[in-house]
């Protein structure tokens, strides 16, 4: 019920900023659809815990500001690999275990490592990721990194 | 000044449109329709805070969007369409 | 304060097509489809995001900017879901990554 | 800018002429519609960009995708030589080029697309029709039923091929069991 709610917000909050109008039938047309979206999500048994994810939002607000400085860093890494005449990569496969246990916590995972310039999560299993980076201490620092006890303690209690 | 910007999303979109039409595979090929998407994407802002007209972004969502539909219909279609199948892969999404 | 913020608009547009630009040239430099997808990865997150931070900062608080914002988030979910997916479909259809130990010097086509 | 996004344009055009993959001639496509959707919004024709980038770029992708399915990813080399089509290409080319000659000059304030209707929209249509956009009111009120008709008939012809295919799948499914 709760995440029909949410949902129902978000669609609503999505339809005014499209909209950008705020007379009475077309703000009472848009949170009509907006709640007849969240009814059809209902019936069609894809509104839960997993794909609406409001019990995170909290603490999404400690973990996004440093994965941005996150990125930032690698992307001015990667720049100058990019920039640099000799072009220095040493392009690695590395495989690893992540540590999280719920689905939202390891698709963050996988999703970090590949916004960050210079690795990329090829395959994301359960138990085992595989990334691939530009250079080899960039591909091997994913492993037991900083970020992986960041998603953890994100993720919090499942 | 946005006009500094355009000019540089300019010379981005056609080095992205360089390695677009080099290739060599497919993949190539979508990465950088993956870039273009993203460029012209924001080309388009700019464009509307160029002309004074920044109501231009609703379709830059909607370019965001398709860029993304788009790259996962090519995708899907790579792992289940005719170039053969993968037997062992589970689809997830 | 009002020639602050511009300032500050100003160099993030200004980096963020330098950094567009950046990505897009590692497109062409780089030898193989994998390593080639780190430096597109540049455009999509530090390129994009900068230029839309300076314009967020250009349309002050406003409803442009909202759409500013939800246009970041957008790529900030959508892209590195969009790339994971290209590198896991280019493994599985069997393109092998060029990886450090084999001879530099060989260009894979 | 604009010349610049069409040189682009046309190099993406001769990539998609050379090219005998038929899935990096969709891809190329993509590119083509993302390029060409630019252009419209830079001639200020938003709405019309908006339709090239979402059945452009978007539909005609997946569409595209979906025929490639059905048939191979390799284009067959010609065995004869397509004279006679590109006679007629030529033809047509060369018809619309004369044709467009006959148009009034861009953006030319007296031509008949300014003159005759074009004004009543513009100045009245908020009042008649209270809907803030223009281009929203002439089609959703002033061609109601024209939009309904197209609707349907779109919306038909969607459900329709996506019935067709379906069977077609897993028709095919059941074979290869």
């Amino acid at each position: 019920m709760i995440y029909g709610l949410s949902l129902s917000a978000c669609l609503f909050a999505f339809w005014l900023l499209l909209s950008g109008y705020f007379e009475a039938f077309l703000v009472a047309a848009g949170a009509g659809s907006s709640v007849a979206v969240a009814l059809f999500a209902h019936r069609m048994k894809v509104l839960d815990r997993e794909g609406h994810p409001i019990h995170l939002s909290l603490r999404a607000l400690t973990y996004w500001p440093w994965l941005g400085i996150e990125i930032i860093k690698s992307a001015w890494n990667v720049s100058r690999i990019i920039l640099d005449p000799k072009l220095p990569i040493s392009p690695t496969l590395v495989r690893f275990k992540p540590s999280q246990r719920t689905i939202v916590g390891l698709v963050t995972h996988a999703n970090s490592i590949t916004l960050t310039p210079g690795t990329i999560t090829v395959e994301a299993n359960e138990g085992e990721f595989l990334v691939h980076g530009l250079t080899k201490t960039g591909a091997q620092g994913c492993i037991d990194s900083e970020m992986d006890r960041r998603v953890t303690r994100f993720e919090g209690r499942a | 000044m946005f006009a500094t910007v355009i000019i540089a999303l300019l010379i981005a979109l056609a080095f992205a449109l360089l390695r677009a039409v080099l290739g060599p595979t497919v993949f190539d090929r979508v990465q950088a329709a993956n870039s273009v998407g993203t460029i012209s994407m924001l080309l388009l802002v700019a464009i509307g805070f160029l002309t004074d007209r920044p109501d231009f972004e609703d379709l830059a969502i909607v370019y965001g969007l398709l860029n993304v539909v788009g790259t996962f219909a090519v995708l899907k279609f790579f792992r289940h369409g005719d170039l053969g199948h993968s037997a062992d892969e589970t689809e997830t999404s | 304060m009002a020639g602050l913020v511009d300032i500050a608009s100003w160099i993030c547009l200004v980096a963020g097509g330098f950094f567009s630009i950046v990505g897009t040239i590692g497109l062409n430099r780089m030898p193989d489809f994998f390593t080639r997808m780190h430096a597109a990865s540049v455009t999509d997150t530090l390129g994009a995001g900068l230029v839309l931070l300076g314009l967020m900062l250009q349309a002050g608080w406003t409803l442009v900017m909202v759409k500013l914002v939800f246009l970041g988030l957008l790529m900030f979910f959508a892209s590195p879901a969009a790339a994971h997916a290209l590198a896991k479909a280019a493994l599985a259809r069997g393109l092998k990554p060029r990886l450090h130990e084999e001879d530099p010097s060989s260009k894979r086509s | 800018m604009i010349d610049v996004l069409l040189t682009m344009m046309a190099v993406v055009v001769f990539a998609m002429i050379n090219q005998r993959n038929l899935f990096a001639v969709v891809v190329l496509g993509g590119i083509y519609s993302f390029l060409m959707a630019t252009v419209l919004v830079a001639l200020d024709a938003v709405d019309v960009a908006m339709t090239e980038a979402s059945v452009g770029a978007g539909l005609s992708t997946v569409l595209l995708l979906g025929a490639l399915y059905l048939t191979k990813g390799e284009e067959v080399t010609e065995v004869r030589r397509p004279l006679i089509a590109l006679a007629v290409s030529i033809a047509v080319g060369a018809a619309l080029v004369y044709g467009s000659l006959g148009l009034p000059a861009f953006s030319d304030p007296q031509a008949p697309i300014h003159t005759h209707v074009v004004p009543r929209y513009l100045n009245d249509s908020p009042k008649e029709t209270g809907v803030p956009n223009v281009v929203t009111s002439v089609l959703a009120s002033y061609r109601g039923f024209d939009t309904l008709g197209e609707t349907t008939v779109v919306f038909t012809s969607g459900a329709g091929v996506i019935a067709l295919l379906r069977r077609r799948r897993r028709s095919r499914e059941e074979s290869e069991k």
